[in-house]
């Protein structure tokens, strides 16, 4: 089924917000590709830029606050997203690509029954009629398991707890089965077993309607079953990227390592601490010449703060961007212990 | 590819010293809205036309050579002229001085009253709001009933009353009932705002109920606020020369742009500039604060931060 | 650890309900008949399916809710009667991060204001002092100082979510009831917030009501682990026998649901998974709500509602299968 | 939901008493008698017979509970005592059967241009169509109506002579006046609308909405309007009883026998009848727009819950 | 202009006075109020008594030719007196009501009966005290019964006076004196006259409807018995309380007439072509009035030094624009005593100005200073001048008083603004110093204008008291002698304007304005004669 069609390339991606201190360079040159059916994991830290990414690629940040640099380019299937019209924008967002935010309670709104806000771009972009539209929103609601979804369709938003919410976001971005899906952490709020249900789900989409995924999410348990490849990102930049498997077991960022080694044993007894990066992440109103995880990298060498490192390919897909790599740099081992856990 | 010296790969981990780069200033929210409204240069505009304005109500009336109540009858109802720059009105007075003379009371008027009733408004309906229940019930019914009793009734009962022309007791006769619009107005709003996560959380926190109206619903209700204020402004305005119906206005020969406006309002088809110089200052006095209203809005709204 | 001289727990929930009115005499039973001790500095985990009563749990536990039935008593005394000072001493020893950071954030307060807001309420400290305090605390949740000056809508889901956090800590509770406090957090700041709060507890004695799905999480943090399912508590017990030993099917499922960080593996292979129709709060299946997905259910399942019972020492289920 | 209307009916009939007893002795209190005017050349004796033959020589409270009396017992306010023989019921009713039609059509014509307008300003925002649509509220609250009034007046109806001056009756009546009173109601609804939308448009489920690909168009007309409409609503209530009480000067300039009239010159001519006639007219319907407001608000908030 | 047919039908055949009266004959006119009832017996407005004048039919009626009023017959075909003036027969023409039923005399007994029957409340009553026992009916004393008042048979009316009256007759065309329908009155009871359907009409119009506050429309009377000279078919009123409305809607032409009190309007209209304006002194005369109980105004020449202070032809120019006439009398110049004509040519037209002299107000004012031992310095004296009504132009009233004050006499003036109630209450319970208000008079003789000033009258709160005024007075209410009366007035006249009561600013000149094609439109303020003559020609 997989085929290698490319359906989303982003090239240089840079997006800055104005704010009152400066300008917060939020991404600072994003390139990745997306093929059809692939699902493609955003991993990294907390305010690396993985939503704005996301929102990026839906022309949804706006003017004047945010700016997407003229510099970037987002081509999807074929067109460039950074030059459509208005009109052509709505007919592109929902029907070729979907989001699914990270805040549900926010991102819906309050005053519209949930199951009318699925209705909406059912019958905008699937032309179902009212009562069609109807049914297919408690089938969907059915599908990401809310319990009475006939009743549920005609509850408001702050009714709901935060999970169904979620899953209220999920239906509404799969309603349409859009070619693209980008998921913006969806499954936070829910637990193991609907987590896995929804993640079933979303490959079966995805085999079926040969859809792409862009899964953004912190649980490395989801990323590892669920991701064809994954891309770690810090401040604003890719470090490192390659498939689920090198990046799990082959990983050569140091912030991968830290980010792998964090999570707690499976089983471990001892109350000890978790591994936990010191220190905090750059300011990303400054202008960044050295390697945006200098600071708080282990492996620090004097060049590291002074120059960003080029992205080196290890494998056709893995690519790390770190001195490290450098022919010159020391070569040290990875401290995430797999074993271990 | 420069060639990079070899000891700058040699590992020096992490500089514990480093992180905390900068210290910025800390601001509040108001701060930050304070200066973002600074930058704002329509609001720049507003305040240097308010400015302007009220340096001719202060020196206007010592310009023109004229006093504001001399009576010329050789220049009854003239048109701006070089003499008479706003020309004169029916008893031939100089319309220049009358109309910044007028602008004293009237700003004051338009001013403290738009004032008093915002903040009592607000804290009325924000009281009436987050209580809820029966609190509501009373204080929205005592709303009705101040604005179901006659306001001319009250009125005139207060000029009989108080039996005194001051300021002081017009100030409270437009106020009396003024209020009661921003009250509603910002309870509907707050009745909104009042089931809000975040109101939630300040009352986790043990936030007053006072504090929590205060400091998280009345900023959230701003933008209206303001919006009700700037018609409040011109609304007191004309609502004073209203006063001088049941003998509460301003009291000859002092006098004001309502009552210059309602002057000519008898012969405006004649004397249409008559009418035209107090009602641009109204105008302009909306205007401004229009115009400074929606620059405090924007100033106001983090989401227009820039 | 210190321990409060009237009451061995801190606070108790006592057959609480919460019900929501849902249409004309429908009610969802968010809470249903729920009784949870909290001793003197544990964590108790609470986990459950998405729309379980967690929340609400939580929420009516602190009285952001009014309960519906029940009793809360807070080292001993009841919440409900409290007023004036003794219900701001509640309030500043009893906190809350919320579920939905975005939303519990004043979009009109600097992150400053937001975290200093109960310093205000509760402590007399001058600007100076609270500023420092409000860095501290600011890095102690990983971010920037530099954050104090934005505004809730200029930050990530993380960031937000590491803000209430800090609010949470600011007035120093005794209390916490933490709603998935880390779930929008990537693990190396998730590990920074869980080491941060446990230290906090072996310091100051803190007390957390735990809400997660992430389940090593809660492993990880958790003295004991309630197992919510349909507004009811189904399993609750020590951290270890949880994790080895659970006894009710819920818990079970739940537990092999858990995914691996490990793209080799096969996590399909160990997963139970949750069969028949899901019951909807709003008409509830008789008896034991859980039967209808429920591998093991018999006929009494059914007619009779099991109710929670100690099986072992500290270990309470609510199952027919363990009698 | 039933509960609560017959609980603020209650508080209604509570209030109405209110007002109406505050109402009574406050006009009782204040200066002039509704028969000073006309009876001062009147004899001492003559005077008398004339203050008895109004039940006006008796002392208020017992004039006040004769007047309950007679509205509780018979429905009846009683009888003009400016206007002998016209019972005030009737008046009320169809003079306000008058004032409905212009006054209502200048709110319902005012509201959609008014919406309209403050659409437009918040999509524009400090482009020129805002400017416009401010420069429009800024004429429509700082000109005074009966400027405007005679304005139109004289362009359409002397100048141009496509529309009569005054008058009642013809549809073509109608036009001049519900124009004129348009304009408070434009510049009110523009500027809160305006106001609401950009407050609303800056929130997240408006990008959900745009991420769904609903067009511009319709992120107004279905998220945005519906949430901003809010203090829309509050206003209506005034504006509702305002239809009757509030346009008096347009009334007045347009020759419109309207309920406006009797609302001010019976405070004038202490027609103590007509006062508390009107006023208990007015504060009815304004209080039942109260609860209307206070229901819609619920309905189109569900957050706000009516308890 | 259209084509020649259309002008024929434009057109009737009858000629009056040599005009071609138009097929179609409609007058519209105007009304600044609604009236407050058609009820004769009720309610005091000009407004209602403008209505009533064209559908009821007083006994007598004021017609004028050549300026000078004649009374002529109405529902009295003739009528006459004893010789001591003190009964009066009154010859009822052949006049039917608009249902059909006949006019009788006992129709204008019931009338005044009922004005007099303290019963019914009427506020006209004290215009008809003259009658024998009308005091006392009125007091309730007497049942209405024992009034003066007989229908002789259905055509006689026969009046007995208590005491002759001289300006007896001049009553004869008030609202008092009006005839009723007992049986309709009794019908609607209170409701009667309250609106079109419930009245009958007997004048030369008959009421066909009345919209409140909008418009009343009548039409033609055929059953009036001078019906064939009646010219118009309908006639409407507007109700148009403002007065740009007005002037626009004449201007536009939807209404055939209008008057104006301003200038400007005054100006443009006396320009527009087809327009004819006419104007006459009316009986409306401002003035200032004193509290003489006042500390400042007991003080006489006080007073005098107020009145004399007034510069009223510069008030004249000033704030009337010269369209208006100065006032230097109390009774105004219309005013006729009976046969002899206007009463001013005969007794003097300014006697203020000829009192006035040349002495100085402020020499007058520091004389009463000094005499109230308020020391010499007038700075120090703040007198407040109350109006009531508080129209910008009131204000522009006081302030022009205000600064005129200040500029002779150098006191201060404050400038008190009342709605009217306010101020009425507050004038009539002496809590003023200086007041401005205008009268009216009630009916054509210097008495009524007198009268006021009695010292038991309470018209005007002077709280003035004069007994050689009230005997003057009294003694005139008797005196047929028209000379004889007229001096006793002139005496009165004298007095009250010596003593400075009141003080005469202005006197009221009416601006009319008529489109030319309407014809024989009443140009004299005591024409009682309505529309009755009124036709249009060429409209
Ligand atoms: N409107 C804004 N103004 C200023 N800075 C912003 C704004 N929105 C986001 N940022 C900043 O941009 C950075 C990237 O934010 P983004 O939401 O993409 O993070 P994220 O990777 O999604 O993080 P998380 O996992 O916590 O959701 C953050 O540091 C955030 O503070
Ligand atoms: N305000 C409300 N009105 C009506 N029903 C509500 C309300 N809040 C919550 N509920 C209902 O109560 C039930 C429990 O909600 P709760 O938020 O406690 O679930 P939860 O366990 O926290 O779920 P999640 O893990 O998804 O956050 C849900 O069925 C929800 O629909
Ligand atoms: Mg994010
Ligand atoms: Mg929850």
């Amino acid at each position: 089924m997989e085929t290698n069609e490319k359906i989303l390339e982003v090239e240089n991606l840079h997006v800055s917000f104005h704010t009152y201190a400066g300008e917060v360079k939020a991404v600072r040159g994003v390139d990745f590709e997306l093929k059809r059916g692939e699902t493609l994991a955003f991993v990294g830290e907390s305010g690396c830029g993985k939503s704005v990414t996301a929102k990026s690629i839906m022309r949804l940040l706006k003017p004047p606050v945010a700016e997407i640099k003229p510099e970037s380019r987002i081509i999807c299937n074929g067109r460039d997203v950074m030059k459509m019209t208005g009109k052509e924008l709505y007919a592109f967002r929902g029907d070729e690509i979907s989001m699914i935010f990270q805040d549900p309670m926010t991102s819906l709104n309050p005053t519209m029954k949930v199951g009318k806000q699925i209705m909406e771009s059912l019958m905008l972009h699937r032309n179902m009629n009212k009562k069609e539209a109807r049914e297919e929103a408690v089938r969907m609601l059915k599908m990401v398991n809310i319990p009475g979804a006939e009743k549920r369709v005609d509850n408001y938003p702050h009714e709901m707890s935060g999970g169904m919410r979620q899953r209220v976001m999920i239906a509404m971005a799969l309603a349409c089965n859009p070619k693209i899906l980008i998921a913006d952490e969806p499954t936070t709020a829910l637990d193991v077993t609907i987590q896995a249900q929804i993640m079933d789900l979303m490959r079966e989409l995805k085999e079926k309607m040969n859809t792409a995924i862009i899964l953004v999410t912190h649980d490395l348990g989801v990323v590892a079953n669920f991701a064809d490849r994954i891309q770690v990102m810090y401040a604003g930049q890719i470090l490192e990227r390659g498939t689920a498997k090198e990046i799990f077991y082959e990983s050569r960022h140091p912030y991968t390592w830290a980010l792998l080694s964090s999570v707690p044993k499976k089983g471990n007894e001892s109350k000890e601490e978790l591994y936990a990066l010191k220190g905090t992440p750059p300011d990303l109103i400054l202008p960044l010449n050295e390697c945006p995880f200098a600071s708080r990298c282990e492996y620090c060498m004097g060049i590291c703060k002074e120059q960003n490192p080029m992205e080196t390919s290890i494998t056709d897909t893995h690519k790390v961007s770190c001195w490290l790599m450098h022919p010159k740099a020391p070569k040290v081992k990875s401290f995430y212990d797999r074993e271990g856990r | 590819m420069p060639d990079i010296p070899d000891e700058k790969f040699t590992i020096i981990g992490i500089d514990e010293n480093a992180g905390e780069v900068l210290a910025r200033k800390r601001i509040s929210y108001w701060q930050d809205a304070w200066r973002r409204f600074r930058e704002n240069k329509i609001a720049l505009v507003a305040a240097v036309i308010l400015i302007v304005m009220i340096f001719f109500i202060i020196f206007g009336p010592m310009i023109s050579g004229y006093e504001f109540e001399e009576i010329d009858n050789t220049a009854i109802n003239q048109g701006p002229s070089a003499k008479h720059w706003f020309g004169t009105d029916n008893l031939g007075r100089d319309l220049f001085a009358r109309v910044w003379q007028a602008g004293r009371v009237s700003l004051i008027i338009g001013l403290v009253g738009a004032f008093v009733a915002s903040i009592v408004g607000s804290i009325y309906g924000g009281i009436a709001a987050y209580f809820g229940g029966v609190v509501d019930d009373i204080m929205m019914r005592i709303v009705e009933i101040l604005l179901s009793v006659p306001y001319l009734l009250i009125v005139i009962l207060i000029s009989v009353i108080t039996d005194s022309k001051s300021l002081g007791t017009m100030l409270v006769a437009l106020t009396l009932t003024g209020w009661c619009g921003i009250a509603r107005i910002v309870r509907g709003q707050m009745l909104q705002l009042k089931s809000q996560e975040f109101v939630l959380a300040a009352n986790a926190l043990g936030v007053s109920p006072i504090r929590i109206i205060l400091k998280h619903m009345i900023p959230n209700t701003m933008s209206l606020i303001i919006v009700a204020i700037t018609f409040d402004i011109p609304g007191y305005i004309f609502s004073e020369a209203f006063l001088s119906y049941v003998g509460l206005g301003i009291q000859a020969p002092q006098t004001s742009w309502g009552a210059l406006c309602a002057a000519a309002q008898q012969n405006f088809m004649f004397y249409p500039y008559q009418l035209l110089f107090p009602g641009i200052m109204i105008a302009l006095t909306m205007l401004s604060f229009t115009l400074l209203g929606d620059g405090l809005r924007d100033a106001l709204d983090p989401k227009q931060r820039k | 650890m210190g321990k409060a001289p009237n009451s061995e727990y801190i606070l108790e929930a006592v057959d609480l309900c919460k019900y929501f009115k849902a249409g004309r005499k429908q009610y969802v039973k968010a809470v249903d008949h729920v009784n949870i001790r909290m001793r003197h500095g544990e964590t108790l985990g609470l986990v459950g399916e998405s729309g379980c009563g967690k929340t609400t749990t939580g929420r009516t536990m602190i009285r952001l809710y009014e309960p519906t039935s029940g009793k809360i008593l807070f080292e001993g005394q009841d919440i409900s009667k409290l007023k004036g000072k003794e219900l701001l001493h509640f309030k500043k020893n009893v906190q809350i991060i919320f579920q939905d950071p975005y939303a519990s954030l004043d979009p009109r307060m600097t992150i400053g204001e937001i975290i200093s807001e109960g310093m205000d309420v509760h402590m007399k400290l001058s600007e100076e002092e609270k500023e420092k305090r409000v860095n501290d605390l600011l890095r102690k949740v990983g971010l920037n100082t530099e954050y104090a000056n934005r505004f809730a809508h200029e930050l990530s889901g993380g960031q937000r979510q590491r803000i209430g956090i800090a609010r949470a800590l600011a007035v120093e509770p005794k209390f916490i009831v933490c709603d998935e406090p880390i779930s929008a957090l990537d693990v190396s700041i998730q590990a920074q917030v869980v080491n941060l709060l446990m230290k906090l507890q072996r310091e100051m004695g803190l007390t957390y009501l735990f809400i997660s799905h992430d389940l090593s999480m809660i492993q990880h943090i958790s003295d004991r682990v309630g197992v919510m399912y349909l507004g009811s508590i189904v399993e609750l017990a020590p951290e270890k026998t949880i994790y080895s030993a659970s006894k009710h099917p819920y818990t079970q499922a739940l537990i092999s649901a858990i995914p691996v960080a490990d793209p080799e593996a096969d996590t399909e292979k160990d997963r139970i998974k949750l069969e028949g129709e899901v019951p909807s709060p709003l008409n509830p299946p008789s008896g034991c709500k859980f039967r209808t997905r429920c591998r093991y259910a018999t006929e009494r399942c059914a007619a009779e509602a099991p109710v929670l019972r100690e099986v072992e020492p500290d270990h309470f289920v609510a199952c027919h299968l363990c009698e | 939901m039933k509960k609560y209307i017959i609980k603020r009916i209650i508080y209604m009939l509570i209030t109405m008493l209110i007002i109406t007893a505050a109402t009574f002795f406050l006009m009782h209190s204040i200066p002039g008698d509704p028969l000073s005017y006309m009876a001062r050349n009147l004899p001492e004796q003559t005077r008398e017979n004339y203050y008895a033959t109004y039940g006006l020589d008796k002392p208020v409270f017992e004039q006040f509970i004769i007047f309950m009396k007679n509205l509780l017992t018979e429905g009846s306010l009683g009888e003009s005592l400016r206007y002998p023989g016209r019972s005030i019921t009737d008046t009320i009713l169809q003079n306000s059967r008058v004032s409905v039609v212009p006054g209502g059509l200048a709110l319902i014509f005012g509201l959609i241009i008014g919406i309209i307008l403050g659409i437009i300003a918040a999509l524009k925002k400090n482009k020129w169509p805002d400017y416009v649509v401010m420069f429009i509220a800024i004429v429509g609250i700082t000109v005074p109506v009966f400027i405007l009034a005679s304005l139109f007046q004289y362009v359409f109806a002397v100048r141009l002579q496509i529309l009569p001056t005054q008058g009642w009756g013809q549809p073509e009546n109608i036009i001049l006046p519900a124009v004129v009173m348009s304009f408070g109601t434009i510049a009110t609804y523009a500027r809160y609308v305006k106001s609401n939308m950009l407050d609303v448009m800056g929130q997240d489920y408006i990008l959900t909405a745009e991420a769904k690909g609903v067009s511009r168009f319709n992120v107004i007309k279905k998220h945005v309007l519906r949430n901003a409409f809010l203090p829309c609503i509050t206003l209506l209530g005034g504006q509702i009883s305002g239809i009757f009480t509030g346009s008096f000067v347009v009334e007045k300039i347009f020759g419109i026998p309207g309920l406006g009239f009797y609302y001010i010159s019976s405070i004038n001519d202490r027609d103590y009848t007509m006062i508390i006639g009107t006023t208990i007219f007015a504060a009815g319907l304004f209080i039942l727009a109260q609860l209307i407001i206070d229901i819609a608000y619920s309905l189109l908030d569900p957050r706000i819950r009516v308890q | 202009a259209c084509g020649g047919n259309n002008e024929e039908s434009g057109t009737s055949d009858v000629t009056v006075d040599g005009n071609q009266l138009d097929a179609e004959q409609y007058y519209n006119t105007y009304l600044s109020s609604d009236p407050t009832t058609l009820d004769s017996v009720k309610g005091n407005d000009t407004y209602s008594w403008s209505i009533l004048l064209n559908i009821m039919e007083p006994l007598t009626r004021l017609d004028e030719q050549d300026g000078e009023n004649v009374r002529v017959a109405a529902g009295a075909e003739s009528w006459e007196s004893n010789d001591d003036g003190t009964v009066w027969t009154f010859h009822l023409n052949d006049n039917k009501w608009s249902d059909g039923e006949p006019v009788t005399a006992g129709d204008y007994v019931y009338g005044i009966q009922r004005t007099l029957n303290p019963d019914s409340g009427s506020v006209n009553s004290y215009l008809i005290t003259c009658i024998k026992n009308g005091e006392a009916v009125n007091n309730g004393e007497m049942s209405v019964d024992q009034l003066g008042v007989r229908a002789v048979d259905d055509k006689t009316l026969e009046i007995t006076l208590e005491q002759p009256t001289p300006y007896f007759l001049s009553l004869t065309d008030t609202r008092a004196m009006l005839p009723q329908r007992q049986d309709i009155v009794e019908q609607y009871g209170d409701t009667y006259g309250a609106e079109a359907s419930n009245i009958v009409c007997n004048g030369p119009f008959k009421i066909e409807s009345w919209t409140h506050n909008s418009e009343i429309v009548v039409t033609k009377n055929d059953e009036y018995w001078d019906a064939d000279n009646v010219y118009l078919d309908k006639v409407t009123w507007q109700i148009i309380q403002e007065e740009t409305t007005v002037f626009n809607s004449f201007d536009s032409g939807s209404l055939d007439t209008c008057s104006s009190g301003t200038p400007e309007w005054i100006d443009r209209f006396s320009e527009k072509d087809g327009v004819e304006s006419y104007e006459y002194e009316n009986t409306t005369v401002r003035y200032h009035f004193y509290n003489t109980q006042d500390e400042l105004f007991q003080n006489e020449n006080i007073r005098k030094a107020f009145t004399y202070a007034i510069d009223r032809d510069d008030v004249n120019s000033t704030i009337y624009f010269d369209i208006h006439k100065p006032s230097y009398s109390w009774v105004m110049g219309p005013v006729t005593t009976g046969e002899n004509g206007f009463y001013r040519e005969q007794v003097g037209e300014n006697p203020l100005q000829d009192i006035m002299g040349e002495q100085d107000p402020k020499e007058l004012l520091l004389k009463g200073m000094e005499e109230l031992g308020l020391g010499d310095d007038p700075s120090t004296i703040t007198v407040t001048l109350s109006v009531g009504g508080t129209t910008q132009w009131l204000r522009t009233y006081g302030e022009y008083f205000q600064q005129k004050f200040k500029d002779v006499l150098g006191v201060n003036i404050e400038l008190e603004q009342n709605e009217w109630g306010t101020f009425q209450s507050k004038t009539n319970s002496g809590d003023y110093q200086m007041g401005y208000m205008s009268w009216t008079i009630d009916y054509n003789d210097p008495i009524s204008m007198l009268e006021i000033m009695k010292s038991d009258a309470g018209s005007i709160p002077t709280f003035w008291q004069n007994d050689e005024y009230d005997s003057l007075i009294e003694q005139a209410s008797r005196e047929m002698d028209e000379s004889a009366r007229t001096e006793l007035y002139k005496q009165a006249e004298q007095i009250l304007l010596e003593e400075c009561p009141v003080c005469p600013v202005t006197n009221e000149v009416y601006h009319g304005f008529v489109y030319s094609y309407v014809k024989n439109v009443a140009t004299t303020p005591f024409n009682t004669m309505g529309m009755k003559k009124v036709y249009t020609s060429g409209r």
